[in-house]
This record gives C-alpha cells, structure tokens and sequence, in this order.
C-alpha cells in the first residue's frame, strides 16, 4: 500500500480479483482510472470467485471480482478475519442460450423445455424429443464448467436448484471452446454469457427464451428491463471497508468505478445498470464510506 | 580350408611355432633366423617376397591415409603373408594403428579419414565402390587394445559374429564350444557361458573377444595392442595363443613391445614417424623384414637406432 | 614436520554445510509438499469414505448428486498417458537412435537442441495449440458420428506425447552416446551393419539410461496439466473409455477447480487435494518403480 | 607375386567375393524409419510455429513489447503485453538466482561430499528423482498454501521464483550431477594427490570443466520455467497490470498466464495478441536454447 | 629432504644411478648385485634393513587393506628407504595399487576403502585421527598410470600444487621453472608455458604430471604404473628421469614390466594374489629384495615362478 494526496496524486495498489467473468468489467475499469491517476498500481486477477473470495476474506485483496453472492461459508471466513466488506452490482449479463447457424426449427424455447434438456437424468438425445415438431437431429449439448458461477446460475435459474444439471454434455471454462463446439455442431445447444454470443453472432444464432411471460430474445434492453426472465443476473464486486477506511487509492478507484459505470460496462461489452440499479450502487457506496 | 574344430582341439605345437621365451635378442639369434629361416630378407620397401615365402592375403601397395587433409601415413606397400604373423612397431602416432585400420576398412568409421593406393586382399581392391565394408570385415577380423567384450553373456559375446553375420552354423551351441576352445577360454568359462562377459578378469576377456573374432572364421585377425592393457601372466596366454592361432589365420599385430614382437612374430615391420619439409609429421614405413633379421641385423639405420635405444 | 591440521580449515566446514543446506531444500520441498496436502486432505476423507473415493465410478464433486469416486479421474489419466506414452516412445527413441548412430556429430549439435525446444514450448500453447489446430484435423478425418468431441482426450495426449518427444529423445541419446565407442568398433570389426549395432549391441548396452528416460517422459505426461485442461475436457461423470470423448484428467480437473467460482472452505474445493494427494502417491509409487527397474537393468549391463 | 587366387583355401568361407551379397533393404528402411521419427516431431514444432505466427501475424510488431494490457475493448489495437513481458523476465531471473546456486550446490553435495552408502544420502537422492517427476500443479498447491499463506510471501514475484525454482531444482541437479560426473575421475585424483582439499579440487577443477554442461542443463530447466504456467494459475495468477515490477515484493503476471488469458477473451482482438505473444515466447525460447548451444560448443572441451 | 633448487638443476649423474638399460637379468647379475649391494636380502614379510641400508621414510607394518568388507590385501609390512626407487611388481589385482594408496591416503576417496595396521611416515601414523591427509599428500606426492594433466596452461598445471597448499615461493615463474627443469620438460616447454596441457604428447605430459608433482616439493612420490601409456621413447625418458629424481626424492613405482622394475628400482616388492581357504583371493606381499637379488637369486619359490615363468 502507500499514500494517496490530492486527485491526480494518489499513489500505491489496488488489488483485485476473483471471478474471471467479472474481471473484463473491472479491468475496463481500472484501464480507464489509469488516465485519471497513472501512479495507482492495479492489478487484476482471475482465481475465479471462490478462491478471489479467500484471498479477500484473508485481505490479501480490496477488490474481489464475483459472479455469484457471497456464500455463508465465505461469509463466516471474512467475518472470522473481521473483514468488513460492501457488495455492489456493477453489470447485467444475460446468460444466452445459443444454437447452430443451420438450426431453423428452434427460434424459441420454454424454461420448461430447457430445463426437459437439462435437468439431472436427462436422457434428451435428439431435438425432437425437446419439442416433436422439430426434427430428429441428435442434440449435442455445450456448457459452462461445473465448478462455475455461471454454471450454478443457470442450474437455478432452469433446473431449479444450483448444480442440479446433467453431466454429459461439453464443459469448458473457455467460452471460444463452447462458441466453436456449436458452431461446429448442426444439432448444438450451448449457453454462456452475452458478449461471446455478441463476438460471436455471425457464427451463432440466439434463441428467445420463454419465461412464462413470452417468447423474449436476449439483449441489453431485454435484460434491462427484466424481460429476459430467466437467465438475467447481475455481477458483483465486493469491496473491503477496511481497504476503503486505510487506502485512499481503493475508496478512489471504487468511486470511480460506480461513477464511470456506463463506459466501464460499455468498454467490457455488458448489460449496463439500470437506473434503479445505479441509484442502488451508489446508494451502497455512501453507506459503505460511512 | 582346414577344418576349424580340429584346429582349434590341436594343442601340440607346430614346428614352426616361435618360442615363447625372452631373452636378449642376441642370446636368440640362431633361434630365430632359423624359425622364419624361409622368408627373405625384406628392402626398407617392405617387399619381403623372397621365393617360398607364403602368399600375400592382404597386400598394401603405395597406401597414403589422411585424417581431414593431414596425411597420417605416407606411401606404404607391404604383404601381410598367409598363416604368418607380421608385427607392427614403432614409436607412438607413427601410423601402426591406421595402417592396421586400413586392411578391414575400420577407418571408414573415422570422420574425415581417406584412404590413397591399393589394399587388396586376395587381389581384390578393398576400396573398390562395390565392396561392402562389411563382406570385408566378416573376412578380416579385428582385436582392440582394450578389451571390448558386449554387456552381454559370455555366449552372446560369441554367438553375437555369427548371428549378425547369417552365418550357417550347425549348432551354435558347439560352434561357440569351437571358438572358446580356439581362444584357450572355453575351460575357464564353460560352466557360466550365461554370465556376463564383463565379469571377467582383463585377460579373460581379451581371449573372449578373440573367441568372438574367430566366431565368424575370419583369414585374417588384426590386433592393435592386444595385451598393453594385461598383465605377464595374460600377456604370456595371449602370445601363446597367438601361436596356435597362426596356423590357420593370418594374423596382424600392432605392439609397443619389442619383445613382444619378437616373441610372437614372422615378420616385423617398423613403421616410424618423419618430419617433412614443411614441418608435418607423417608415419612411414621403413622396414620390413623377417622378425629374427629385423631384431638382430637391420637393413635399416633407423631401425637400427631404434632397436638398439631400447635394447642398450 | 607435523602432519597434523596445519591451518586450520574453517572454510571447507562452511562450505561442507552450505552444501548440505542446498541438498535439504529438495527434502524441505517434499515436506512442504506434503503438509500443504495432508490436512484438507484429511479434512476430506472426514466426509468421503476412502473406499468410495478410490472404487466411486461417478466423480461430480460439484454437480448434484454428489459423487466422490475418482475412478473417472484416474482413467482418463491413464488413458491419456497411455497414449501420450506411446506416441513418445516411438518417435523419441527413433529420433535418439538417428541422432546417436546416423546423424554427424555437426548434425547432431545443431537439432539435438532444436528439439528440445519441443520440451520448453509453454504448455498453454500447447493447449490452444491441440484445441485449435489439430483438433479440427481430427475432426476432419473422422466426420459423422462418432467424431471426436471438441474436447478430447486424443487431441491432448497427442501433443503431450509430441511434447514428451525430446525428454525421452534427449536423454535416450545421452545414454546411446554414453556407450563407449570401443563396443561399437567391436561389433563393426565383427561383420555388422550399422543397424545391427544400433539395435543389438548400443541399444542394450544403453537400455538403463533408455528406461529413465521412459520414465521421465511417463511422469511428465502424467504430470500435464495445461494442455489437458484446455484441449482435454473437463467431463468426469462416468469412467470414459473412448479417447474421442472430453474427459478430466486429475490433473485438469485440479487446475479448473483451482481457477473456478466454488467456495474455498467446502468439501468440494477439499476434494482438489484429495486428488492432488492421489497424484501426488502415483508420481511417488511410480518413481520408486521406475528406480527399481533402472537399477535391474543396470545390474544386468555394468 | 603369388595371385592371391591360388592361395591355400582359406579358414573362412572358400568364397571370397567382397561385393554385397544381400542387399540390406532392412538397412535402409530403418535408417528411413528414424529419420520419419525426427521429421514427425519437426514437423510438430513447424505447424506449431506455423500456427501461431498466422494467429498472431497482424499484431507482431513494437506495440507488442511497448505497449501494456489493456481492459477497454476499443482500445485492443494499442494493447500490448510489456508488463507480462518485464513480470517474465524478473521472475525468471529471479528463479535463476534461487534454483541455479540451490541446485549446483546439492549437486556438488551429492556428487563430491556424500557418501551414498548412507542411508540419508540415499534418501536424498531417491526424493530428488521423485521430485523431478511431480506435476507442477501439485508444486502449486505447496506454493499457495506454504509458500504465499504460511510463510507469508504473498502473491508476489518472488513467491512465483520460490515456486519455479523448486519446480525446476530436481532438472538443474540432476543435469549438474551429470556434468560433474563426466570430470574424469583422474583430476580429481590427481588435484588430491597435490595436497588439494576437497573444496578446492571441486572449485578450481571439477567446476570449470563442468561449467558447459551445467550452463546447457540450466538453461533447459530455465525455459521449463518460463513456459509454466500450472502453478502459477493455481496460485491465482495476475492478468491485468500495467505496470512493471519493481522488486522481489512486486505484483507481476508472466507470459504465458497472459496468454492464456488473452486467448480465452470473447474479442477476437485479444485473441490475436494472445497468439503474437505466443510467438515472441516461442523466441524467447528459441533465444535461450541457442544460447545452450553456444554455450555447449563454445566450452566444450576436447577431452 | 634435499634442496629442491640445487636438486632440480643437477644433471651430472650421481655414483649410484642404475644403468639405464635392458638386458636379460643373468646378464646384469652383478652389476646390479653390486649396485644395491649394502640392503640386505628381505624375508618374505619384507623387513629389508640390514647394516648401512638408508632410513625408512614410509613404514608399512602389518596393513591390510579393506573394500566394502573385501580383504584385498593382507597383513603387508615392508618399509619404503629414503632416496631409493621401490618397485612394486606382480599379477594384476594383487593389490599394488592399493598399497601404494595406502601411502598417501589416497584410499580414503574410494568410498567403502578400509586401512588396518600402521603406515607411518617419519614415524608418524598416517592414519591417526589428528593427521590430515590433506598434509600427507602434500608431503607424499603421486604420478598416475594414465597422465592427467589439468585442462588449463602448462603453467597453471604446475602452478596448482604450490597455489592450493599456499606454499611460500619466492617468484612463481621461477618455481614453475625449477620444477619443470627438474622433470627433464623444461626446454621442451618454455616457449609455450601458456598452452594447454593436453596439447603435449603422451610422454610430455606424463613428465608434466611428474613436474608438478615435483613443484609442492613432496619427500615421497609414489608412481602407479607411470609408463604403461607411454611409447618406448618416452618410457626411457621417464625412466631416465626417475634416477635423477631418486637422489632427492624417495620414490615408489607400481610396474607391470618386469624389465622397468629391474631398471629403475633399488628394490623391489613382490605381491601376488593367494586363494585363502574359503575361495577369496587376497592380496600378499611375498617378497621384498634388493633388486638384484630379486631378480636372479629370489628367497621365494613363487617370485622365481613367476620370473621365471615369463624370462623363459
Ligand atoms: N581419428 C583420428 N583423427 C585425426 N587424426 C588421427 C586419428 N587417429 C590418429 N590420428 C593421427 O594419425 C597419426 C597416427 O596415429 P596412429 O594412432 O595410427 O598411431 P600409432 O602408431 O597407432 O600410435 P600409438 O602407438 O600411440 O597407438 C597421429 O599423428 C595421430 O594423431
Ligand atoms: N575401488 C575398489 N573397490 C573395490 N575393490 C577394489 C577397488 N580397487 C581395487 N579393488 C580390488 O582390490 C584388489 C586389488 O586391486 P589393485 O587395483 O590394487 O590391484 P593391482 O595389483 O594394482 O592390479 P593391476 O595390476 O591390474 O593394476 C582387486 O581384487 C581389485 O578388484
Ligand atoms: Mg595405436
Ligand atoms: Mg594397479
């Protein structure tokens, strides 16, 4: 750590990490702070939330990066260290169920029909048993890492129950794998955050989801305004009150960070905030500075 | 072609066996000129081919050996006789060893190494572009001066000639027998053929790898410094067998050891090392004669200073 | 005229211990190694049966049901090792016998090193390497229905043995050229081809520096973790046979824990060191093995 | 002159045609057969090289090593990997001044000092061939949990050495001991013969004549290192700094933990700065194994 | 012990030097006979010390010498005279070389080596515990069979010893010089002292290896078979060089060669290997004489077995 002076002149680190689906937000962030305070040394890490969340409840780091809530037992960790800290959401993404180019038959799809596909035991092979008006093509399934944030959202959000989900489909924690698997299959099913299907749309087609409201197909605004039920889920940054109390520099980047929100989530290629959701971040922030 | 197994089974000696003793060349004069009393006395050339003399196997004529431009060895012509055995001396770095690596082609071995003039074994050029080197050493065996039995058994070692070669062999088992008995080993070993030959004391092993070249029924044995690395007492077995060996296999010896030389050979050719024009040394040969001539009344002056530096 | 310590010679008694210092780093390491294992590995096995976890054919430490059985782990490793293995020994000692016996010794100083820039390529590289390139190779010569999975054990294991190529290589050809030139003129002298005395009597001679280096190579594909994570797959929910298919090495499956979102303090993120500890045993057991067979060999050929 | 010809039948073969009586087909398929195996793993390196260089091709240019990472997606094209590239070579180098001194000091131990018909010598042996053969992620583990909590290091460029350096210590000891063992026995006999002590023959004989083989075997264990990236993502490795590190405390992230970082990025972009700096990590190597075979070559000594 | 300058200068040869020469030993029967004619006969345990014989510098008495368990040589006692040549001959693995070990303790290198009995030198037990070796060695040089120069200049090869033991020398280039003059190397080398050891032939460097021996000024220098690498050439200078060496050094030669023992040595020891009851073969001292009488009128009947056996 080290001294901050006036704006423009603080000095010494921030240390980030955690959830390496959060992390393309935070270091947005901190690439742009750099231009406002070029002595602040941030860095940022990718241990995936669980272990970002031991470094921080151990405070080894001021930042950490989550793509999911704290859990009881983390919880218990940092309050064993009497780390304080304030949870702050920072992004929307939607979790994008996606299909092969060539599949015209699935333009939308129920919960209930993912979760037919999905759930433990599923034994779905071919497209048609999702649905019988579609065709007979087997159905090959892509999917995020089971030790992930994404993973245990989507499970709850579909299936129900966090880590409920059939286990014989293609995991990766490299998103390009699950972008390439589909793209490569006629009959593929994947899901992954927003921005790899954005990247990625030529070569992908998103399906509508059907939440019990409608037919709604994934995009910011969709995902903004709540529409884009279920598989909608904001990403967090939890940060260490005592950082904030001893280290300028970090109650400085947190600031900045909520106040540059737009561009920051702009320049990851997220879901930005909502208003609600803004007032709410900055709502937090002053509680948190006391 | 003499039948190896009787030969090899034949222990009384030979009357033209050399006698195994030292002694001051002088004390063995008569002794000696009488033994290769047959053979003529050789010009500094080396063309020791007086009549009756036995025929050339191998034949040097004019042979020039280069190591990557510097030639080790200048011009040397000589016949290696059938049954006889011809010694090499010399002082070291005169060209014993690559003359000797000449005649079974060992030096294609050595990067750089190139070899001028004509080796021929039985009137065949050696060098010739359609011999197979290794024809040319099925024929014309070689004993190192370190003894460089395989890590393998004792009857691997042996077996090892005639299973690479495709050797017909009626039993190899009797045939391994043949050649340990050749080699005066085969009592010593017979009980632990299957232990390995690296167990064996030095001189036991030296005779091994003799019993190996002779596995494959070679003409000639070549032998660079075959006892430097044993004791008396294995030196005095290997001479000895060298004798009986001269009867069916014509036989080569590079040595250090005038008294060896002296001891165990027909013919002797001192090879020595001479400053050029240019300052390079080259290895040349400069006599060759019969053993008990070349010991006791050189034709040569070199010779002469040689011998006579060693011997007092 | 004493022959007692004249001076006395302080300096080589802290030389001496310095030396020993150096020395017990490796022995410091191992422990080290194991403390940081034993305790969460304790911690595990206070929740999972040691039985289940080494006869368990279901391995889903963080998908519902919970299931602690590393078979799958352990198959996919042998799986991949397998084959790495057997792609490696092949080529490495090929190209060792090429260098040792054929190539000149000009040749020989140029691609030995050349080479074993295989053996220092980042794995990572490796990784994207196998998942990008050769994978859609595979694919593409095997279309239809049983095609390779875009993960799959094949495609790792393949370049893990192209990798393993110079340690194996490498090292055979230290010990081929170990072998003292005199046993090579020997079997020259006797009538042999070059072949003959490259397999019959370099090769034999040469086999305990041969093995080692097997050995080696084993441990490193064993080892691997890069190139399985990323080119591999990450499935472990049954015992997967067919290399085709995306499966867990124990090593892939470490290194994803390791990085993902699971929480620190539970027994799913205990059970890395569970299987860390495993490994750990394996690498141990087959080094002591690997000694064991070394030395026979050498009883045999010294 | 006698012809040869009428010659007594010799003991051999009565047949005395030199030509190739078989011809050795066998002979040249094998010799085929090698090469085939030299090729294979050549071809490997080429395609490999090949394949990245194509990725990498439009970013391989000066903003590669001026320029530091970026988070902004519109800002990709400035982007560059420097503190990556600085973070390597301060770890390295500091791994190198760890394990080199570690590792040629056990060596000389275990070579010139121990008597190995002690059990704890042998002991010692034993567990150092064990650890040339554990896989580095378990050394990630110790790292993480021994190295960067128990002993309070941190997560910092010498934590990443501590951790590389043990990784590679069996490869530089074992390579030593090679070295040292090919010093012909005869020096070191004649040196004690002079009334040398033990210290003395090892520093001023055993030594400089090793020096090639050593600098050969740490420089291969040393590119080992800085192509690891296991332990150091077990550890919870850095991939976004924009500075570079300023001491042995500093944060730092290493080459390959940026690549694979970068290549796994949805925007095609990084992606492509991950493979041009897979390219400038794959010099980097090439650099350092020619420098063994300088090395080796230069120092060689006839013997 | 002598002054080393004066001594290394000398090159008149002294009364009492051996004529270099071979020769049958019947013929030189009393040349030698004269030569070494005030050391008494040696009992088989070799206690050769008559009226008039000089000091004994190293004193062996009942060593016997362990491998790992392995008696290889038994209960030796013999003593080493000042400024006298001591040959060692016998059988290979009789254990010469490890008796000639036991003086400097250059045993105490080869892991699992045993020494029981007393070596002492100057009436000092080498191997009590307060002794250095390091000390021992410096005052007991040794010449190896194979030369082993360092891989550095020639200067640096001579240069060690004196460095390494921290030897007072007036001027380093003049001490390098006297011991290269006194190893005959001198005028050979002094054009090019900066070169390489291992450029110098065979037989220089075996004089390079004596010179540097020479250069710690030791009392003892023990040579192991010194001349087996060599040619003859070089084998008579060595040789020559040892009789000079001899007026001020005392020196003990391991030899195969029978003739070099009886050339270059006042005494000479006579090992031979003995089956004991249980089948293991140990070393043994048999005999221990002057020279002369060694060699034409030994005490033992197996020291004349074994001359004889090889003079024929
Ligand atoms: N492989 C080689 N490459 C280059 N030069 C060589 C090679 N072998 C021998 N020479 C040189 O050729 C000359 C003759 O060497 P050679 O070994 O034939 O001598 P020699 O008479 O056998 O000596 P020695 O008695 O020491 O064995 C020497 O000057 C030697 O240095
Ligand atoms: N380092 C060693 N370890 C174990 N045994 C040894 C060692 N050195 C020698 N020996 C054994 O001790 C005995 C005597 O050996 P030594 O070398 O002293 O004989 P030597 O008379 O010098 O023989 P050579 O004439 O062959 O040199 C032999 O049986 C030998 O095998
Ligand atoms: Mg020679
Ligand atoms: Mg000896």
């Amino acid at each position: 750590g080290g001294d901050g002076g006036a704006a423009g002149g603080l000095a010494g680190s921030v240390l980030v990490d955690g959830s390496s689906t959060v992390a393309p937000l935070s270091k947005a962030a901190a690439d742009i702070y750099r231009e406002e305070e070029p002595k602040v040394n941030i860095t940022v890490g990718t241990s995936g939330t669980g272990g970002g969340f031991e470094k921080f409840c151990k405070g080894e780091t001021d930042v950490s990066n989550a793509s999911r809530p704290i859990k009881d037992s983390e919880k218990a960790a940092c309050a064993a260290a009497n780390i304080g800290y304030t949870e702050l959401v920072v992004a929307n993404d939607a979790l994008t169920v996606v299909v092969n180019k060539a599949n015209t038959w699935a333009e939308c799809l129920t919960t209930a029909q993912l979760k037919k596909v999905w759930d433990q035991g599923s034994k779905v092979r071919s497209w048609k048993e999702v649905d019988p008006s579609f065709p007979d093509q087997r159905l090959d399934l892509f999917g995020p890492g089971t030790d992930s944030g994404t993973f245990d959202f989507f499970t709850a959000a579909v299936n129900g129950k966090e880590d409920r989900s059939r286990a014989d489909y293609t995991a990766s924690e490299n998103d390009n794998v699950l972008v390439q698997g589909v793209a490569g299959s006629t009959g593929g099913l994947g899901y992954f955050g927003f921005t790899y299907f954005e990247e990625n749309a030529d070569k992908l087609k998103a399906v509508k989801v059907d939440g019990g409201g409608g037919c709604v197909a994934p995009s910011v605004a969709a995902a903004q305004d709540g529409s884009y039920r279920p598989l909608s889920r904001p990403l967090y940054i939890y940060v260490s009150n005592q950082a904030m109390a001893s280290k300028p520099q970090v109650l400085s980047f947190v600031e900045f960070y909520a106040g540059h929100i737009d561009e920051i989530v702009e320049e990851a290629r997220y879901v930005p905030l909502t208003a609600a959701q803004k007032a709410e971040l900055g709502a937090a922030l002053d509680k948190a500075k006391g | 072609m003499g039948d190896l197994q009787e030969g090899l089974d034949m222990i009384s000696i030979a009357s033209d066996r050399p006698t195994v003793r030292i002694a001051a060349p002088g004390a063995d004069r008569t002794d000696r000129a009488d033994r290769a009393g047959h053979a003529a006395a050789a010009g500094p050339a080396g063309s020791a081919d007086g009549p009756g003399a036995p025929p050339a196997v191998v034949e040097l004529a004019g042979v020039s050996v280069f190591y990557s431009g510097y030639e080790a060895v200048r011009e040397t012509s000589m016949p290696i006789r059938q049954h006889r055995v011809t010694a090499l001396i010399g002082p070291s770095g005169c060209g014993k060893s690559t003359i000797l690596r000449t005649m079974n082609r060992m030096n294609d071995l050595i990067p750089g190494a190139r070899v001028t003039g004509r080796v021929s074994y039985r009137g065949q050029d050696l060098y010739a572009p359609e011999v197979d080197p290794i024809e040319v050493r099925r024929r014309i065996g070689m004993v190192f001066q370190k003894p460089n039995p395989f890590p393998k058994s004792i009857y691997d070692n042996v077996a090892y000639g005639p299973r690479v070669t495709g050797m017909k062999v009626g039993s190899m088992d009797d045939h391994v027998e043949q050649a340990l008995r050749g080699a005066a080993l085969w009592d010593e070993v017979k009980g632990k053929l299957r232990s390995n030959g690296l167990a064996l004391s030095g001189g036991q092993q030296q005779r091994l790898c003799i019993a190996r070249t002779i596995a494959v029924r070679p003409e000639v044995i070549l032998m660079d410094e075959p006892c430097s690395a044993l004791d008396p007492i294995a030196t005095g077995r290997i001479e000895e067998l060298m004798h009986e060996l001269a009867q069916h296999y014509t036989i080569v010896i590079v040595t250090h050891n005038m008294q060896q030389a002296a001891r165990v050979s027909h013919y002797t050719a001192f090879f020595t090392a001479e400053v050029d024009a240019d300052g390079v040394r080259h290895g040349k040969l400069v006599e060759l004669n019969d053993t008990g001539k070349l010991f006791t009344d050189p034709d040569d002056k070199r010779t002469e200073d040689y011998i006579t530096g060693r011997f007092g | 005229m004493s022959l007692r310590r004249g001076r006395r010679r302080p300096g080589e008694r802290v030389i001496e211990a310095l030396l020993v210092a150096a020395a017990a780093v490796s022995v410091a390491t191992t422990i080290g190694i194991v403390v940081a294992l034993v305790e969460p590995t304790v911690e595990f096995f206070a929740e999972v049966g040691v039985v289940e976890f080494l006869t368990g054919d279901r391995w889903t430490p963080t998908l519902d049901p919970r299931s602690y059985g590393v078979l799958p782990l352990l198959t996919s490793t042998v799986i991949s090792t397998f084959i790495a293995v057997a792609i490696a020994i092949p080529l490495g000692l090929g190209s060792a016998i090429y260098l040792a016996e054929y190539a000149s010794p000009r040749t020989r100083r140029a691609l030995k090193p050349l080479l074993e820039v295989l053996a220092g390529i980042p794995t990572v590289v490796y990784g994207f390497f196998a998942l990008f390139a050769l994978n859609s190779v595979l694919r593409g010569i095997w279309p239809g229905s049983d095609q390779p999975d875009f993960q799959n054990i094949l495609v790792a294991s393949i370049v893990m043995g192209i990798m393993i190529v110079p340690t194996v290589a490498s090292l055979s050809e230290d010990a081929m050229t170990a072998v003292p030139e005199s046993l090579r003129a020997g079997a020259y002298a006797l009538a042999s081809s070059k072949m003959q005395v490259a397999v019959r009597v370099v090769l034999p001679a040469a086999v305990s520096g041969i093995v080692a280096s097997f050995v080696l190579g084993l441990s490193r594909a064993i080892g691997e973790t890069m190139i399985v994570t990323i080119a591999g797959g990450l499935s472990s929910d049954h015992i997967e046979l067919n290399p085709l298919r995306a499966a867990a090495t124990m090593t892939a499956f470490i290194a994803n824990i390791g990085q993902g979102d699971v929480p620190v303090d539970s027994l799913d993120y205990r059970s890395i060191f569970a299987v860390g500890s495993l490994l750990f045993g394996f690498t141990f057991a087959l080094n002591a093995l690997s000694i064991r067979l070394v030395r026979r060999f050498r009883e045999v050929y010294e | 002159m006698t012809p040869a010809v009428l010659a007594a039948p010799a003991p051999s073969d009565p047949e005395v045609a030199l030509t190739r009586r078989r011809v050795r087909v066998g002979e040249t398929l094998f010799r085929l057969v090698l090469l085939a195996c030299l090729v294979v793993a050549f071809a490997f390196l080429a395609w490999l090289i090949a394949f990245a260089v194509y990725r990498g091709w439009d970013r391989l240019d000066a903003r590669l090593w001026q320029n530091m990472p970026t988070g902004r997606v519109s800002r990709i094209e400035g982007a560059g990997v420097q503190s990556a590239i600085t973070g390597t070579l301060w770890v390295i180098g500091t791994t190198a001044l760890i394990c080199l001194p570690i590792g040629i000091l056990a060596a000389i131990y275990l070579e010139e000092y121990a008597d190995n018909e002690r059990w704890y010598n042998r002991l010692l042996e034993l567990n150092i061939q064990n650890l040339a053969g554990v896989p580095s992620i378990i050394f990630g583990i110790l790292g993480l949990g021994v190295i960067a909590r128990a002993l309070g290091l941190g997560f910092t460029v010498l934590t990443a050495a501590l951790i590389l350096a043990l990784l590679v210590l069996p490869i530089v000891i074992i390579a030593t001991r090679e070295a040292i063992r090919a010093v012909p026995q005869s020096i070191r006999q004649a040196s004690y013969a002079l009334g040398a002590t033990r210290w003395q023959t090892v520093s001023r004989q055993v030594l400089p004549i090793a020096v090639p083989g050593i600098a050969t075997g740490s420089i291969l264990a040393l590119s080992r290192a800085i192509g690891e990236a296991a332990p150091l993502i077990m550890l919870g490795a850095v991939t976004y700094i924009t500075f570079n590190p300023d001491g042995l405390d500093s944060a730092y992230t290493v080459l390959p933990v940026q690549i694979y970082s970068l290549v796994i990025e949805a925007q095609a972009g990084f992606q492509r700065l991950g493979a041009a700096a897979i390219v400038l990590l794959l010099g980097l190597l090439l650099l350092m194994n020619s420098l063994a075979i300088v090395v080796r070559n230069r120092f060689q000594k006839r013997w």
